[in-house]
């Protein structure tokens, strides 16, 4: 009934790990640690839904919720998960096209960060 | 559909009953061996929607009513069937998600359930009306559905 | 004991509906934080030894009316009601077992269930006559199983 | 649904692994291996049941079955589980009495084989 959450730090990264199933019962929980994060100003975020057992679409939407609000304070929402089904969820749903899944939180922190390119390019 | 070859179940529309469902159309669906895993995870996650919806659906009315849901091990499908007391609804005046390229998109938190259902399961199908709704899904156990 | 606070199931009178009502049983009982999984156990197994005499009593009739199993998440503690519609009988008149020491006793394969059921949770309560028999087995939350 | 059922020798026993649920379901099944094995000759049987994760009083009816059975045919049956809920059961019923209980199969195959200490003793 509840969710496992933790975080750890990969700076500039926040990561969030989540354990456990995630619906309409859950997803307050998740939804309200992700918010706690983004506000106090960790807003890029990877989320790492390896150890998620089960997703509903109300787990979705607190994904697009944490996307929206990262990107709203001016970072991003990476997603890690390797769950065939969860993968295929943000494939039905064309997820996949609005935000970046990984299969490794190594993989998701690797990449460049969000901004870094304009800001580094010269 | 034979009523009595199946399972019913009644939970109170509360959120903290949901993994009950699953965990009842799960073992359900088990029990024909011609079912795989997949299928049947198909199947857990369509039925985890739609009961989500009934569950909400009595919210929105201050509903003590309870949801039932009868699993019905047929010839050649399960067939799952939630049933709910809310106000009904139209399933054809939803509006369309908008494209994952329009900033837009992410004002959409909900209307995933509904696609999600009829992509899982191999029938989908809604009786809804102002006293409740009532959505069968049907996953096949033989290839084509039919024996 | 609050009705709509609970979890209704019917399942055919068929053995292989068992483990869904174990699973049943214990996802409903985890709801209770206060629970342990030991507990939890007790009350998975005790459920099952009533829904094997549940099941038993309707083949004894060829009946095929279902099983209704309740589950009641009380303030204090977990009752789950086993309800069949056998023939009944007198729990006072069953024949005690032979001592382990005594030969005779290895041709007792059955009438374990009912003692199990009055060890394993903490109330067990039997209403039973021609019509069918209800057998009420309570787990209790709170230390004392009162609030 | 099914039981897992594999049996190997330990000569002179024979081992009879279960794995799953015993109950009223699965029972029939292991009933009539054990049958089968015990009428093949192969009475002085080791019933494994480490890998058993549920067992009812009809899977308690199933050993008791075998230990008549087995005895009848001059043989011994020995039972191996570590599961708590399973040894409390077999307390409960005092079937601990009735035969005997090992953690182990190493340990149940080591014991000496029914009869042989009169056969051997001199
Ligand atoms: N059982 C139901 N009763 C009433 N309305 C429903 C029901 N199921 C779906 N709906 C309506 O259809 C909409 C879309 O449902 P769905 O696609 O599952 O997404 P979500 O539930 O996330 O909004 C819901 O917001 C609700 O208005
Ligand atoms: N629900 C029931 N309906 C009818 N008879 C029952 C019921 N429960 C128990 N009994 C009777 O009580 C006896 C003892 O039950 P139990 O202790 O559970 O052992 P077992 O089921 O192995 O015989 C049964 O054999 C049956 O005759």
């Amino acid at each position: 009934m509840f969710l496992g959450l933790t975080t750890s730090s990969r700076a500039p990264w926040t990561v969030l790990h989540v354990r456990g199933e995630i619906d309409m019962a859950s997803a307050p929980q998740l939804r309200q640690e992700v918010v706690r994060v983004i506000d106090r100003g960790d807003h890029d975020l990877v989320l790492d839904l390896t150890e998620v057992a089960f997703c509903d679409s109300t787990g979705i939407g607190v994904v697009v919720a944490a996307v929206k609000r990262a990107r709203t304070a001016g970072g991003d929402v990476r997603v890690v998960c390797v769950n065939e089904r969860l993968r295929e969820m943000f494939a039905i749903t064309r997820l996949d096209r609005v935000f970046d899944l990984f299969d490794l939180v190594d993989e998701a922190v690797a990449g460049a960060v969000p901004g870094a390119e304009t800001r580094e390019a010269g | 559909m034979d009523a009595d070859g199946g399972v019913e179940l009644e939970i109170p529309a509360h959120a903290e009953f949901l993994s009950l469902v699953r965990a009842v159309v799960a073992t359900a669906a088990a029990l024909d061996p011609r079912l795989g895993d997949e299928r049947i995870e198909d199947l857990r996650l369509a039925v985890s929607e739609a009961t989500t919806n009934a569950i909400e659906s009595h919210a929105q009315l201050g509903s003590e009513e309870r949801i039932a849901i009868r699993c019905d091990l047929g010839e050649d499908r399960i067939e799952v069937e939630v049933q709910d007391q809310g106000e009904g609804f139209d399933p054809d005046s939803l509006s369309p998600m908008p494209p994952p390229t329009d900033p837009e998109r992410l004002e959409y938190e909900h209307g995933l359930g509904l696609p999600l259902m009829r992509v899982l399961a191999d029938e989908t199908r809604i009786r809804t009306g102002a006293d409740g709704t009532a959505v069968s899904l049907v996953v096949y156990t033989t290839p084509r559905g039919r024996s």
